[in-house]
């Protein structure tokens, strides 16, 4: 397979597909087109189907399991492996985006050096080499460093191996998030080094203290599967959540409950609830957890009820259903990252040991090699750097220079460092200060593994042709063994000459396959490993005690300035490293709906205290630093607290990053906390800058007017019989029964008339389910959407006219949080309704907009002449206009597909050219591909055959798709749900999308 | 009463042209090659010899970089069009003959023949050879093959001629989709007489 | 023709002080002829600006219609309101010149041939905005069932072709009308012109000498036309509301919009002649023919219509209220106190409130102030379709999905361009045909006889 | 120039006058008196006496045809390529009628111009005269053969024409 790969050349590809070239064509067929064959036809590729390659997505540590979806050569889709045990097929909006970072028009698209002029030039792999070889022969032993991201795999061995060969240990990983607090807590509290798996999935009382396990937390994708299963609605019975942090944050809006402690003190929050249960519900605790009433004597409710601003009642509420279930308390996100962070870790884990979940839902199994490393690491190094210590440095896999404080100096840090040479993709802020680039090839192109915890061991291998002059850093690194002689020569003389990194690689599987007493021979457990994505197995958890001798250091008074900030981690944007790739760009985030930009969360009544209103530019100032970003008034928040997403205000990092919004790490002081890690709290002020912008949101109203369009209901409620009368729009009079027996009749009469032509048989209706009770906001479907469906993004100045075009949005709407009542957020997946009786039809002058015989309302874009009237006459909104033309490059304005992001688009969905109008068609090209497939093979289509990019990616499982007319279907089932309601039924529309009715669990049936 | 007849001649002219314009409508639908005509099969025709020398710039259709002769490898040696074009049963597009499985013959056959010649320098080159695309969709249709030719049950030359008989290939259907209608509105389900094959849009444009 | 007028018809505003047919003639004719500088320069201005709106729209088809204001969900904005505003126009013209004409109306000879202009133009400016505002308007054909080799027609379901078939109707029909009425006239002045024009009218005149074979297919022509016109005129701004009335947005589905567009449309076509009138009688110096008294009939009909107007408005709201469906009543709260309550404030302001100045008689008698309030009016009923498209569509069903539309330089450009268009082609007339009816002006006036009539 | 048989041209200023002259000429067998008037004039027309215009025949059949093919096309275009819209039946003749309303007013007032050329040509019968009739003045045209113009021209004057002169 890999032979077949490394002899394909793009031009054959690209001319065979046409696919790009084609699509740029918009509608005109004038052109000639070349037909171009392989000089050697692929075994494993047929012209016009998919191939399916699994590797391994690294857009973070969690390490989910992906297939590349090839077509002639060239990945068009990412989607989940659904074999691989962290994320079972799932995939979250950030890795649906991955293959926006392969293909990405601002990649490094070969070696390049720094010159005199102090501006890069490009330079021959050879001369590369040769330069590094030169000044490591140059350098003495300690004074090379090797800082790296979080490899978590045969990668990090090379560089250690390869390191100590040359004499030097200064290996450093950096990960932004390293949860350094956990890593400490656990050493303190359980003495392990290790971050356990928290099993959602058995939770039946999930309290969270500030961890945003639904986001970026350790492993989102996975704990969405897990809160589902838990928290799902399921005959009657349900979990609970209860969040307590001081900001409303995505994952927090899934909770049944939202607890709004005073900044910092989850710790305490967490103890006194240890303190409730040590003393009054020991049902589930083991034996020796007695011993910790002495320590959490001083955290008795009332006590500490004016610290934390939670009444007593409240922690005795939630202690005594905290014990009285398989509970679990997660510790992390926002609560981890304020000055106490390590109390409210250990404070948690205490918790946890208490309610009896350590070894239930909380389970260690041995230690993951290597780890997230810690900012500490990076802050030697730059202390190092400072004393002149570092004579050549390499970087990969890390971008120090923008995701630090800006204070703790990384530039002019690594100013000091003679030789800097850098490995990345992109010419991101660490690279450009870097006097060599050797850029690396991107993860699907190249062979490596990842171990995302214990027990998995995942691979990646080349789905295609790397698209630029790119080396894998691995063979680089062994290429310049081989030439330094040596000890390190030695070293990589090895088993396979000129093998390079793959034949290390495969050397450490190796060692792996004796591990696990796999007898078969190595080729043959490599390729099924190679065909799965990895090897993985369940490992026995092992046993741990609380430690004796635990000290609870108490909480720092927080002090000075106005407000707090906290600054978190965007759900679209993680750490920033998705700053460049478009589709995040545009991706609304899942809280505030605002894309490209960073804005400032703050209370409607401080914004009001202040004067300001949204789209106010204000200036946020720390004793660290300050930032100018517009305010979003966001109900979520404590009103002491401003809240800032990171991964905006690049200073480098490509034309989509480059200096756009704000870096909110300036906020940030650079010295490590006690902990070792950055505190992502500060005390600010707040204030006007005169200037106001209008917010690239893409939401109107953020207040359903009571139209029903997200509805919900309780536990309690549906016992107490709330689905016998569903909500309506109230009509004006209930209809007398003579009238609605006449208005049936004339409804049958039309259904009757409608049978003609192709309509007169038995086909199909189309129909999707989504269960918000399941749904998480988690905006996946968003992207995996555009994907499929070759839909473009629009840029920030036409969001900000509200002309995204994303067929699938994530509404989210508040309910209460007036005075006394609590603030309820409510997301409604929004995508076209697929109406029975469909109001933009009728409208269309042209038929460009139909009923199909299959039940779907098709699209026909090449006859649409752009009257837009369907779009008027859709109550639900759900259709998308092409105000410019976005697939051509005649305009580079709005053109959205810059090479090579073109070989992203999808060859069997037609690329929209200006002026038509577009929409969701429940993936029609995958629904016709299916037919094709049972018409060929003689049988009919199956419940499940036909897969929509939304239902694939889905985290949750909250959306299904299936034949309503088919009784036996899984979507069937769901649309005579008793929770069934569908959005503004009384319009008479029909729509063949089901909602499931969010539940809520407010305690008190457990 | 002869002021009478004016008036009603005029208002049946006004008929008629009313009517023209609906038949006018249904003879262009069915003009250009409607429902493809079958000719008699000269598969079987085994005494077929193409002919020895024939000059480009007469025949229809492009000009190709190296003229390759259909009514040679399928007509007169008989070779059956799925040889080259092996996918047409398991996918979409019918797939093009690589260089290697052209030279699977021509490694011996055809020295001498200036145009095999051109053939094995582009392989001596590793320079695929550019071939004009003759029979050519919109980006907005999609069509498969597999479905037509296996499900279908459809002959190559009902939509791409006599391809056997034809020096160099010429667009022998107009591809147009009035044209593609005219035979779905015959064509039925094979397993469900009296059920048309489809003329929903979204079969084609999505 | 009043064929059955008797030369001592019912008084006719021109009645005391008759011209005789001579003077008749030679006035009119004598508004023809080589136009002055003022002419050109303003026929100039108005060149400008047309080049201006086309440079806007070329711009506009390069590029997408992404330079102009739309924002989603907002689809529909400056341009259907504009081509809304010039059916509507169009209106009065027919109304004066073929229903007044069945009522056997007067005093409607010596103003229904400007208004009778106007309607062709104001069809003529209307019939671009369907197309200017498409987002392919170079597939506009694909909106005409014509014979195609796909095999495909068009949804006679959808509203917007029967707008096709409604436009061209009336703009064949109304140009029709337009041209027949002008043949008597141009055989008159022909009969009087020299060179160039003479031939210009010789060709024009088709023959016509006012015999009495031409008279008597003429007259029953001529009537059977204005019979036509008079349910079209009726049906084509129904059609156009129907645009809206067909829909289930908020705010547009409603019964009541057919003859509220009507009304309407009327109401704002009378204004529009009033303001033409004005400064043409003053130029043509024609205050001998068009008086105080036409103006006062046609400020009756502007206060009539008006009155509808206002009470659809009020039954608009009623109706929100009443109908107690929340979303139609959010919406209607939101034209009158949302964010565009100044449009629809305005709206009212100036088709509601200000007609009602014409209850007095020294208001309706006095020129400068109708034509103030023509301005007004115009204005108003501009704002009223703004009203009805912009501010309906900003505040649907799905709340997520509410926002608002501002528009840019590329609309206004476009909406100056139409005003400069329908003025080009109504300067070119003035100029060159008679904008007062040479025939219908001398009809009133009783032919000189010998003898008493005996009664 | 004279496109026309000879004959007695006669201008009045008096309508009742020229009604009065047509209606002695008739009485004296005079059949193909024309007369011109700037404006149309019941009397005159009365006077001449024909029966009133077959046009109305044409409106009313190009109205009906109209309404014909508004219903054809319709119905038979939503049948000939079926396709559903917004769940309502393929051929619904209500929001048809729009169309057929439409193109009944069309071919009916095309009928009715087309009518109106056709007989005022096919009317059409040769005269002299004079650019005074599209005026103030009333035209009436007698042709007769030369010997007996002069007795026409004593009655013209004598109805009170204005002018009355010989036309070769």
């Amino acid at each position: 397979m890999t032979d077949g790969m490394n002899r394909r050349k793009f031009l054959k590809v690209l001319g065979v597909t046409g696919g790009g070239a084609a699509a740029m064509a918009g509608c005109s067929t004038e052109r000639v087109e070349k037909l171009i064959p392989y000089l050697v036809p692929l075994e494993d590729q047929i012209p016009g189907l998919a191939t399916y390659y699994a590797s391994t997505c690294r857009e973070c540590p969690a390490g989910c399991g992906v297939y590349l979806r090839v077509r002639e050569g060239r990945a068009v889709k990412v989607e989940g492996n659904p074999d691989h045990p962290v994320n079972r097929g799932r995939v979250c909006a950030r890795g649906q985006a991955s293959l926006q970072g392969t293909y990405n028009p601002d990649r490094i698209r070969g070696p390049m050096e720094r010159t005199l002029t102090g501006t890069f030039a490009p330079i021959t792999w050879e001369a590369a080499i040769t330069r590094v070889v030169e000044r490591l022969k140059g350098a003495p032993a300690g004074s090379l460093w090797f800082l790296t991201g979080n490899e978590g795999g045969s990668f990090d061995r090379l560089v250690r191996d390869w390191l100590s060969a040359l004499g030097s240990s200064h290996a450093v990983t950096f990960e932004p998030f390293a949860y350094e607090a956990l890593w400490q807590a656990n050493r303190a509290v359980f003495g392990i080094d290790a971050i356990p798996s928290y099993r959602l999935g058995d939770a039946e009382c999930l309290v969270s203290f500030g961890a945003d396990f639904l986001e970026t937390w350790l492993s989102p994708v996975e704990h969405a599967r897990g809160f589902a299963a838990a928290h799902g609605y399921h005959d009657g019975r349900m979990g609970r959540y209860v969040h307590v942090e001081p900001r409303l944050s995505m994952t927090a809006m899934s909770a049944d409950e939202w607890i709004a402690p005073v900044p910092g003190t989850e710790g305490v929050l967490a103890l006194a609830m240890a303190h409730v249960i040590v003393n009054h519900h020991l049902e589930r605790a083991p034996a020796d957890a007695v011993q910790l009433r002495g320590l959490l004597q001083p955290y008795e409710p009332d006590q500490v009820a004016g610290r934390t601003g939670v009444p007593a009642e409240t922690v005795h509420r939630l202690a005594a259903e905290f014990a009285a279930r398989p509970s679990l308390a997660l510790p992390g996100g926002a609560g981890t990252q304020h000055r106490d962070a390590q109390l409210t870790a250990v404070a948690v884990n205490l918790l946890n040991y208490v309610a009896g979940n350590v070894g239930r839902t909380v389970v260690f199994e041995p230690a993951a090699s290597g780890g997230n490393g810690s900012y500490v690491g990076v802050a030697d190094l730059v202390a190092a750097a400072r004393r002149n210590e570092i004579g050549v440095l390499f970087v990969h896999g890390a971008n120090p220079a923008y995701a630090t404080p800006p204070g703790l100096g990384v530039a002019e840090a690594l100013a000091a460092v003679p030789f800097k040479v850098s490995f990345a993709r992109c010419l991101d802020e660490t690279a450009a200060l870097a006097d060599l680039v050797l850029p690396d090839h991107d993860p699907y192109e190249q062979w490596n593994d990842y171990t995302p915890r214990a027990g998995v061991r995942s691979l990646l291998q080349p789905v295609m042709q790397p698209v630029f002059d790119t080396r894998q850093t691995g063979d680089v690194l062994i290429d310049v063994a081989r030439r330094m002689g040596g000890a390190l020569g030695a070293r990589f003389a090895g088993a396979a000459p000129e093998g390079g990194y793959k034949a290390y690689l495969q050397e450490r599987w190796g060692e792996l396959q004796r591990e696990l007493a796999d007898r078969r021979p190595f080729d043959e457990f490599w390729r099924e490993a190679v065909q799965r994505g990895g090897v993985w197995r369940d490992l026995p958890a092992s046993p741990v005690r609380v430690a004796r001798d635990i000290a609870l250091n108490p909480p720092t008074p927080t002090g000075g300035g106005r407000f707090t900030a906290i600054v978190y981690p965007s759900p679209t944007l993680y750490d920033g490293r998705g700053a460049n790739r478009p589709w995040l760009q545009e991706l609304p985030d899942p809280v505030t709906k605002v894309t490209w930009g960073t804005c400032v969360e703050l209370h409607p009544d401080t914004a009001s205290g202040l004067g300001l209103a949204e789209g106010d530019v204000v200036e946020v100032r720390s004793a660290a630093g300050a930032i100018e970003a517009p305010v979003y008034l966001y109900p979520g928040l404590r009103p002491d607290v401003v809240a800032v997403p990171l991964g905006q205000g690049h200073t480098a990092y490509g034309r989509y990053a480059d200096g756009r919004g704000a870096n909110a790490l300036r906020l940030l002081g650079p010295e490590p906390a006690a902990f070792g890690g950055v505190v992502r709290y500060a005390d600010v002020t707040v204030a006007a800058t005169g200037a106001h912008v209008v917010l690239a949101k893409t939401e109107g109203k953020n207040r359903q007017l009571d139209r029903g369009i997200a509805q919900a209901v309780t536990v309690a409620g549906i016992a107490a019989g709330a689905l016998e009368h569903k909500f309506h729009l109230p009509e004006a009079a209930p209809i007398p029964e003579r009238e609605e027996r006449i208005l049936d009749e004339v409804a049958r009469k039309q259904r009757e008339a409608t049978k003609y032509g192709p309509y007169a048989f038995e086909t199909s209706r189309w129909g999707l389910a989504i269960d918000l009770a399941k749904c998480t906001g988690c905006s996946a479907c968003v992207v995996a959407c555009s994907a499929e469906n070759n839909v473009p993004f629009v840029g920030e100045a036409q969001v900000a006219r509200r002309r995204e075009m994303q067929w699938i949005r994530i509404e989210r709407y508040f309910e209460g949080g007036g005075p006394g009542e609590p603030l309820e957020a409510r997301f409604v997946p929004m995508l076209c309704q697929q109406c029975g009786n469909a109001p933009c039809e009728p409208v269309c002058p042209v038929f460009a907009t139909y009923h199909t015989p299959d039940g779907l309302n098709g699209q026909a874009y090449n006859r649409c002449v752009g009257t837009r009237y369907c779009s008027n006459n859709c109550p639900y909104k759900v259709r998308y206009f092409n105000w410019y033309d976005q697939s051509t490059p005649d305009d580079p304005r709005t053109f959205a597909w810059e090479e090579p992001l073109h070989w992203l688009l999808n060859p069997d969905v037609t690329v929209r050219s200006k002026g038509v109008m577009e929409k969701c068609t429940f993936c029609v090209q995958r629904i016709r591909g299916a037919q094709n497939e049972a018409r060929v093979a003689g049988r009919d289509l199956a419940d499940g055959d036909v897969v929509t990019a939304c239902q694939q990616t889905c985290p949750a499982d909250a959306i299904v798709f299936g034949n309503l007319t088919d009784a036996g279907s899984r979507v069937a089932r769901l649309a005579a749900d008793p929770r069934r309601y569908r959005v503004l039924e009384s319009l008479n529309t029909q729509p063949a999308v089901t909602y499931l009715m969010k539940v809520r669990n407010l305690g008190g049936e457990a | 009463m002869t002021r009478w007849v004016v008036p009603v001649t005029t208002g049946a002219a006004v008929v008629v042209v009313g009517a023209l314009t609906v038949f006018a409508a249904r003879g262009l639908r069915s003009q250009g090659p409607a429902s493809p005509k079958v000719q008699p099969d000269t598969v079987v025709d085994l005494t077929y010899e193409a002919p020895v020398d024939v000059d480009t710039v007469g025949l229809p259709g492009p000009r190709q970089p190296i003229f390759y002769r259909h009514d040679v490898h399928a007509g007169q040696y008989r070779m059956d069009c799925r040889y080259c074009h092996y996918n047409v049963e398991r996918s979409p597009s019918p797939g093009l003959p690589s260089l290697a499985s052209c030279m699977g013959c021509h490694l011996i056959v055809g020295s001498g023949n200036p145009e095999v010649q051109k053939l094995r320098d582009a392989v001596a080159a590793k320079q695929p050879v550019q071939w004009v695309e003759v029979h050519r969709l919109s980006q907005f249709v999609h069509f498969s093959h597999e479905r037509h030719v296996v499900a279908g049950e459809l002959n190559c030359k009902e939509c791409h001629g006599q391809v056997n008989r034809m020096p160099q290939v010429y667009q022998f259907a107009s591809l147009k989709m009035g044209w593609c209608i005219a035979c779905h509105k015959t064509k039925e389900y094979k397993d469900q007489p009296g059920r048309p094959v489809t003329t929903d849009c979204s079969a084609c444009h999505y | 023709m009043a064929t059955t007028m008797r030369p001592d018809a019912a008084p006719s505003p021109a009645h005391h002080h008759h011209p005789t047919y001579h003077e008749v003639t030679r006035d009119i004719a004598a508004t023809l002829g080589h136009p002055k500088r003022g002419y050109f320069i303003l026929f100039g201005f108005v060149l400008l600006v047309l080049a201006a709106g086309i440079v806007a729209l070329l711009y506009q088809i390069r590029r997408g219609l992404g330079v102009a204001g739309y924002s989603p969900p907002v689809m529909w904005a400056v341009y259907v309101t504009t081509f809304v505003f010039w059916v509507g126009i169009a209106h009065s013209g027919t109304l004066i010149s073929a229903i007044l004409y069945l009522f056997r109306s007067a005093w409607r000879t010596s103003v229904y041939r400007t208004a009778e202009a106007m309607t062709v133009f104001a069809v003529m400016t209307a019939g671009l905005f369907p197309l200017i505002h498409l987002g392919r308007l170079w597939y506009a054909y694909w909106l005409f069932p014509y014979p195609n080799q796909r095999g495909l027609w068009v949804n006679f379901k959808s509203p917007l072709v029967w707008d096709v078939f409604a436009v061209s109707t009336y703009f064949t029909v109304s140009t029709l009308f337009l041209i027949v009425g002008l043949i008597p006239d141009v055989a008159a002045i022909r009969d009087r012109a020299t060179g160039w024009r003479k031939k210009l009218y010789t060709i024009t005149a088709l023959g016509w000498r006012g015999a009495d074979y031409q008279w008597r297919h003429y007259v029953k022509a001529y009537l059977y036309l204005a019979a036509l016109a008079t349910p079209l005129v009726l049906s084509v701004h129904s059609v156009v509301s129907w645009d809206f009335a067909m829909s289930i947005v908020p705010g547009w589905h409603a019964t009541i919009f057919a003859p509220y567009f009507v009304a309407g449309a009327i109401y704002s076509g009378v204004a529009m002649v009033i303001t033409l009138m004005v400064p043409l009688r003053k130029v043509f110096r024609l205050e001998r023919y068009i008086t105080v008294v036409h103006f006062e009939n046609l400020s009756k009909l502007l206060l009539l219509t008006g009155m509808i107007v206002a009470y659809s408005y009020l039954v608009e709201y009623f109706i929100a209220w009443y109908g107690g469906n929340p979303i139609e009543r959010a919406t209607f709260w939101n034209r009158a106190f949302g964010d565009y309550w100044w449009a629809s404030w305005t709206m009212i302001l100036c088709n509601g409130a200000l007609p009602w100045l014409l209850w007095f008689r020294k208001i309706r008698r006095s020129i400068p102030a109708l034509f103030v309030l023509s301005l007004f009016v115009n204005l108003g009923m501009w704002f009223e379709r703004y009203v009805i498209i912009v501010v309906s569509l900003s505040h649907e069903y799905e709340p997520y999905a509410m926002g608002n539309y501002t528009p840019t330089w590329v609309d206004w450009t476009i909406l100056a361009g139409s005003f400069a268009w329908f003025f080009m082609w109504f300067l070119l007339f003035a100029k060159n045909f008679p904008t007062v009816s040479i025939t219908e002006v001398k009809e009133i006036i009783p032919w000189p006889r010998r003898r008493e009539v005996r009664a | 120039m004279s496109g026309h048989p000879g004959g007695v041209l006669a201008a009045f200023r008096h309508v009742d006058d020229a009604a009065q002259a047509i209606r002695d000429l008739r009485a004296k067998g005079f059949a193909d008196v024309t007369a011109y008037t700037p404006v149309p004039n019941q009397e005159i027309a009365a006077a001449i006496g024909r029966q009133s215009s077959p046009v109305r025949l044409w409106t009313l059949l190009g109205g009906l045809t109209g309404l014909g093919l508004g219903l054809v096309m319709t119905l038979w275009m939503s049948l000939d390529y079926p396709i559903v819209v917004g769940g309502k039946p393929i051929p619904s003749v209500i929001p048809y009628i729009v169309i057929m309303f439409e193109l009944t007013i069309l071919c009916g007032a095309l009928a009715t111009i087309t009518g109106l050329i056709v007989h005022a040509v096919r009317s059409r019968r040769p005269a002299a005269f004079d650019p005074r009739f599209t005026d103030d003045h009333i035209g009436v045209f007698v042709p007769c053969a030369p010997e007996g113009r002069g007795a026409v021209q004593q009655l013209l004057q004598a109805a009170g024409a204005e002018e009355v002169r010989i036309e070769a």
